[in-house]
């Protein structure tokens, strides 16, 4: 029993304990904050490789056995998931009705995404992420605000399409390996890959990529993501939009990056249209957005942009700076969703001309607001920065150098480039209409945060901090794991 | 790391450790935050005069340490960097003087100290920066304090909207920048400004590829230093306290521009046609702005474009003459420095002792009563509009000297000269002289010390700023250059003061009124109307195609309701008819499997 | 069994099958329908399966008949008034009909195995065929399991018809 | 003309297209069950007639033919127990055994 298995078992155990009655608010926030440590706990005693390996013997013949093991990549995605968690659960107000059933799912969505980082085995990888799809739904549609059965189900049909479209990818995959290298452990089917078949990995490769796609609102298959983020409670949205859209990242970059280079290849103009269009269709979607929500969920899917165009450079570089984007924009974006809700105690709809002047009445959240969208637009001194950064280095390094025709990739990293813009124009408009002017009259009463709301936001931004201000300690656990993934 | 070594890192950091103490120890009182502030801006200076004795030294931290990519944040002691230092923190720690007086009952104090030291931070890591990653992460940082020190009073609807307009434009400029950046990295290969020194052959092998990737830095610094397209913030930016005019508008964070092309003055020489259009920019700037100027009723707004003017000039030597010891260029935003300040200390002093009250017509007679504030703020007009033996007159005549050899451009920059003198004596006549037009006027006084000492130190430092300081900034001595842009330039300098003198003596009310300049060209109008054109239509546009993409989506869900209708018809009720249909399927089955 | 008599027997049952269709009053069909039942016992006679001769006349001519005369009478049906005609239902069940015997008739002639003669049946000299023992022995030795269910099924029947014939229970 | 298997067929396929046509015409569901019988009475002369003509090996028609048809015969006799007992439901619920007054089940 490593540490690890604990990690992921301890949320969904909690949730099981909270469900049959456990103290439901007390009881999640001891398992996030122990999540926390054990995490931080194992990331100190990281050494390098794949650690803290366990195996539990499934279906043996068929090869299905429950491994857990966790390279740097995976130990970061972790922390990120740990933080949310912690955040999340703390920031949650009052729930009137059906308190320990919230709570529950609100930890089995954090149990489903910590298992899904921390198994080897491709089964269970996937097995774990549609743990977190049920508890989405539930919480939107029970707890949630606005038109929420319409965003529930729109969001549980779509993913599941998604998930099923993944599926017949991974089923692909496992497939395409010749009859006695078919495994599901991910670490020997990496070390196998040279055996898949150059000509098939296009045909591959596209399943995922529309899989992981949907999972993670790439262009065309975005629809579902602001009407669910807009309707959801405000821990939901944050577990969402922050953790299990990684998910679908972290699975490209384990299973499609390194596995299907050709397969790349083949689909990399694609990719760069749907991430162009990401960055900057999304990003005017996002300016003429009317609700703060609405323009939070759209923002988020805008983002994805940059990391699409991390891993599309394929090089160590792009790829590393996408997995540190990865921690940065689930961070912030889970602050700015977590003060999106408390202000929505005020207006309910959230709109910009219903809101005004708030910083005059709640100075610290007029700050910690100011900040994480400023974290969010990529200033310096945030983890975003950073790690945009080395995506657009990486993207640009991937095309030809001292030309001024540039190559599809270093044309995407232009448009990547323009959307900071984008981001920033949107991101300040609302930050004025909301925070700056003289206080509305609806905004008289209102105060600055409890200090729930208050630690839990500076949790997050601390940690988007340590990751902007001295990115070399994320970058430590997550160089080598890429450059074990795809080569120097 | 040797002790001295240790001096450039403590007047990097000690800024932000201010910044970061008041904003979250020191919010509630006041007064120590003003204090704190203003020491640390004492120490920085003090670190800068011995920094300045020190040899150039370069110590640097591993940032981000990969394979392909190394960035580090380091700090360069080298002659450039020394001097601007001198000018960052010694006009900074007047302005944090001047303004523990001028914020006096400002009930956000300490916001705005921790801000500004916040700023004094990320204007000190541009001027030390040793590579071009490092300066684009202080650049954005400039960028957002600037952004913060506008939106200061943020409850005035029009201090939000400068604040976004600064930031939005800069980032417009950051966005060239970074690209600018990305094309040098992607061939040099490195980011430090040595290495890409050293790697000026492979550079050169695609001059055209030079050319863009220069202009495009360039287009950062037209962004910072507000040059032509990219310079409608500078006026709006005047919302802010003029502290922050002062210091960020007039003094430091504008001239990180100039500051910038002084660092890559090599690259710069080696594309002329990048230098030429760089040259032009700046002269297009300086006239447009000078063309205001003369317009403006606002003091600060006058002031603002004279910057704007003076910048513009600063542009156009560094395109003329690329000079890594700063050139004509770094010699006029050295002096340029000191006489600004001063002029946009004293229009301070002036709105402080007026009760805000900015606008030149209503002022009037100051001189009867702010007796030091109008001399200083005559010594800092005579500097500007370049009368001979002060600061302005000599680095004036190295940047005319320096355009004699590009006649258009000499001829746009003697223009500028002589509108520069004609509105900055209109300002000091209508504002200083003359009877009281307003009854503030009339009982106008001195303000207290420690806003008068800065205006008395920096008068000091304007007359003597240009003495033998030319040769610190040249690096080959032009053997014996001609005297007739000398001459040139006393007389534009005459030629404007004597015009504004006969056209504003004694008047009450603007003489001539011309639209175009007043209202700034329409420039804001325009730029107005091409964002709301472009950005705002695609942005409904798009909203309406993801509308569209999200209605096929809910089609989906459609499809299967209306396949569900359609099966729902075969359930027509009539018992006849459905074995009517059974007996067709019999039919039908033994006609397909026997006579088939 | 000469086929005079196959003739003559056929010959009735179809038309009786034909009145039964064609008649207004429904006792007048049900009463062609019996003669119907028994023409068809008279053909499986001439097919030697004279138990099933008589269970056909025992239960479908007496008992079913009996039912449908009895429940014609409790329902007091009349003879049926003109009703519109709808030409397109008529002519297209005819045509199906139709179209089904022409199918029929199509199958048969191209089925030569039929066109053999009965072959003749091996007795002991002097017995007559004991079709009733042969059928009940294979009724009791291959198809034991369909005789139970045949017995339960019955026996459901019966309860269901009770069921659905008892007033509501207000 | 001697008679063959194709003789029997032929009459009880004629048969079961007059019962089929009687199911398709007659409005009155009573006639319709009727018919019905018919149908069923048609495939049981066919079932005879190929028992009769499958003579085995010891010379005796195939019984399992003859089983088949008592079986439907019982079946036969349920179900027309069971369809009255429906009809006269349906009588007592609507009044009518007209076929097409009864389209409760119509979208």
């Amino acid at each position: 029993m490593t540490v690890l298995n604990f990690i992921v078992l301890l949320p969904i155990l909690n949730a099981i304990a909270i469900a049959c009655g456990a103290p439901a608010r007390k009881s999640a926030l001891l398992s996030a904050w122990t999540q926390l440590a054990l995490t931080i706990v194992a990331m100190v005693g990281y050494r390098g490789g794949f650690a803290y390996g366990s195996t539990w013997a499934v279906a043996p013949e068929w090869g299905l056995n429950l491994t857990f093991g966790v390279d740097g990549l995976a130990l970061v995605m972790l922390l990120l998931t740990a933080i949310v968690t912690v955040a999340a659960v703390w920031v949650t107000p009052k729930i009137e009705k059906r308190e320990n059933l919230f709570y529950a799912c609100v930890l089995l969505i954090s149990g489903g995404a910590a298992g899904a980082f921390a198994s080897v085995d491709m089964f269970f990888f996937y097995a774990f992420h549609e743990l977190a799809l049920i508890p989405t739904f539930l919480l939107i549609g029970i707890w949630g605000q606005g038109e929420r059965q319409v965003a529930a189900w729109k969001i549980t049909i779509y993913l599941a399409v998604g998930s099923m479209i993944l599926l017949v990818g991974l089923a692909k995959l496992y497939l395409a390996f010749p009859e006695g290298a078919r495994t599901f452990d991910m670490i020997e089917m990496t070390k196998a890959r040279h055996l898949i078949p150059a000509a098939e990995q296009g045909g591959i490769y596209i399943w995922l990529l529309v899989g992981f796609g949907v999972l993670i609102s790439l262009f065309p298959f975005h629809s579902w993501a602001a009407p669910a983020y807009a309707a959801a409670p405000t821990p939901a949205a944050m577990l969402h939009a922050g953790v299990l859209k990684k998910f679908g990242l972290y699975g490209l970059i384990r299973i499609a990056v390194p596995m299907l280079p050709e397969g790349a290849k083949v689909w990399m103009n694609l990719l760069l249209v749907l991430l162009v269009a990401n960055i900057l269709y999304i990003g005017l979607v996002t300016i003429a957005q009317k609700k703060l929500d609405w323009m939070l969920g759209y923002s988020s899917v805008m983002h994805m942009g940059y990391i699409f165009l991390g891993i599309a450079a394929g090089n160590a570089i792009g790829i590393t700076g996408a997995s540190l984007l990865m921690l940065g924009h689930g961070l912030s974006i889970a602050a700015l969703f977590a003060m999106c809700g408390y202000l929505r105690q005020t207006s309910p709809s959230l709109a910009f001309t219903s809101l005004g002047g708030i910083a005059k009445k709640a100075p610290f959240l007029g700050y910690a607001f100011g900040m994480a969208a400023f974290a969010s637009i990529g200033l310096p001194g945030f983890a975003n920065f950073a790690s945009e950064a080395m995506v657009f280095f990486g993207a640009f390094k991937a095309g030809p150098a001292a030309t001024l025709d540039f190559s599809s990739i270093q044309i995407a990293t232009v448009c990547g480039l323009w959307g900071v813009v984008i981001s920033a124009v949107y991101m300040l408009r609302a930050y004025r209409q909301i925070f700056q002017g003289e206080p509305q009259a609806n905004v008289a009463t209102f105060k600055d945060p409890a200090c729930s709301v208050k630690w839990s936001v500076i949790l997050l931004l601390a940690a988007l901090m340590v990751g902007g201000l001295w990115p070399k300690s994320m970058l430590n656990f997550i160089q080598p794991s890429v450059e074990a993934l795809i080569g120097k | 790391m040797n002790n001295n070594d240790i001096i450039p890192w403590f007047i990097l950091l000690n800024p932000l450790i201010t910044a970061v103490l008041i904003l979250f120890v020191f919010r509630k009182n006041h007064g120590t935050a003003a204090t704190v502030s203003t020491m640390s801006a004492f120490f920085g200076l003090v670190g800068s005069l011995c920094a300045f004795t020190l040899a150039p030294t370069h110590t640097f931290v591993r940032w981000i340490d990969m394979p392909g990519l190394q960035i580090p944040i380091g700090v360069q002691l080298d002659h450039l960097s020394q001097l601007m230092l001198l000018v960052v923190t010694g006009i900074g720690f007047l302005v944090h003087l001047y303004s523990t007086v001028y914020m006096e009952h400002d009930e956000s104090k300490s916001r705005f100290f921790g801000h500004l030291s916040l700023f004094m931070f990320s204007m000190l890591g541009i001027v030390l920066a040793d590579n071009f990653a490092m300066m684009f992460i202080f650049w954005e940082l400039v960028g957002v304090s600037s952004y913060l020190l506008i939106g200061h009073w943020f409850t005035r609807d029009a201090a939000g909207k400068a604040a976004n307009k600064a930031f939005m434009m800069n980032r417009i400029g950051d966005f060239g920048f970074m690209l600018g950046i990305l094309m040098l990295w992607s061939t040099a290969g490195t980011v430090t400004f040595k290495g890409l020194e050293a790697a000026t052959g492979t550079l050169t092998t695609n001059p055209m590829f030079l050319t863009a990737a220069i202009l495009l830095v360039f287009c950062g610094a037209m962004g910072k230093s507000a040059q032509f397209p990219l310079h409608t913030w500078l006026p709006d930016a005047m919302e802010g306290p003029t502290p922050v005019s002062a210091l960020i508008h007039a003094a430091t964070m504008v001239a990180a521009g100039v500051f910038m092309l002084a660092r890559i003055a090599f690259l710069i020489g080696l594309s002329p046609a990048a230098a030429l259009i760089i040259a032009w920019i700046g002269a297009i700037t300086s006239i447009l702005a000078a063309l205001m100027a003369t317009q403006q009723d606002d003091i600060k707004r006058i002031l603002a474009y004279s910057t704007l003017s003076q910048l513009g000039y600063m542009v156009m030597a560094i395109g003329l003459a690329p000079d890594p010891n700063g050139g004509p260029a770094m010699f006029h935003l050295f002096t340029h420095a000191f006489f600004k300040a001063l002029l946009f200390l004293g229009a301070g002093a002036v709105i402080h002792a007026l009760h805000h009250e900015q606008n030149i017509w209503k002022m009037g007679g100051l001189s009867k009563h702010m007796r030091v504030t109008s001399i200083t703020f005559l010594i800092g007009t005579l500097a500007l509009t370049g009368c001979p033996g002060l600061a302005g007159f000599f680095s004036k005549d190295a940047i005319l000297l320096a355009a004699w050899s590009n006649k258009p451009l000499f001829f746009i920059a003697w223009s500028t000269a002589f509108l520069t003198a004609f509105y900055m004596t209109r300002l000091y006549i209508v504002a200083f002289t003359g009877k009281e037009r307003s009854e503030a006027a009339h009982h106008g006084h001195d303000c207290p010390a420690p806003m008068t000492i800065p205006l008395v130190i920096l008068a000091i430092l304007a007359v003597c700023a240009g003495w033998k300081t030319e040769s610190y900034f040249m690096s080959h001595h032009a053997e014996h250059a001609s005297h007739i842009p000398m001459l040139l330039a006393i007389c534009a300098f005459m030629f404007g003061t004597f015009a504004a003198m006969t056209l504003y003596k004694g008047k009450d009310k603007e003489p001539l009124s011309l639209p175009l300049f007043r209202n700034k060209f329409y420039l804001d109008e325009i730029y107005g109307a091409i964002v709301a054109g472009t950005q705002d239509v695609l942005a409904y546009i798009a909203a309406k195609i993801d509308s569209l993409i999200s209605g096929i989506v809910r089609l989906a869900g459609m499809a299967a309701w209306g396949v569900g209708f359609l099966f729902r018809l075969l359930q027509f009720g009539n018992v006849q008819g459905y074995s009517f249909v059974f007996g067709l399927g019999v039919v039908w089955l033994i006609w397909f499997v026997v006579f088939k | 069994m000469n086929p005079i008599l196959f003739y003559l027997f056929s010959i009735l049952m179809l038309g009786f099958g034909i009145a039964v269709v064609a008649n207004r009053s429904p006792v007048a069909s049900a009463m062609s329908l019996v003669v119907s039942f028994f023409c068809l016992a008279a053909l499986y006679v001439g097919l030697d399966a004279y138990f099933l001769a008589s269970i056909q006349v025992v239960v479908y001519a007496g008992a079913v008949m009996v039912l449908f005369l009895f429940i014609i009478m409790l329902l007091d049906l009349k003879a049926e008034q003109r009703r519109k005609f709808n030409k397109l239902a008529i002519g297209g069940g005819a045509l199906v009909a139709l179209a089904f015997a022409a199918q029929l008739l199509g199958v048969l002639g191209g089925h030569p195995r039929g066109d053999k003669p009965f072959p003749e049946l091996k007795l002991p000299i002097g017995e007559s065929l004991n079709d009733l023992q042969h059928v009940g022995e294979t009724l009791f030795s291959l198809h034991t399991l369909p005789f139970q269910i045949i017995g339960v099924l019955i026996l459901v029947a019966t309860i269901g018809v009770i069921v659905i014939s008892k007033r509501e229970l207000k | 003309m001697t008679l063959t298997l194709n003789h029997y067929l032929l009459v009880s396929g004629l048969l079961f297209s007059i019962g089929f046509a009687g199911v398709l015409l007659r409005r009155n569901i009573i006639i319709i069950f009727m018919c019905l019988e018919l149908m069923l009475n048609a495939a049981n002369l066919s079932l005879v007639a190929f028992s009769r003509f499958n003579v085995g090996a010891d010379g005796l028609p195939n019984f399992n033919a003859q089983v088949l048809t008592f079986f439907i015969i019982t079946v036969a006799a349920a179900e027309v127990a069971v369809g009255l007992a429906i009809i006269v439901a349906l009588y007592r619920a609507r009044q009518t055994t007209h076929v097409e007054d009864i389209t409760t089940l119509k979208f």
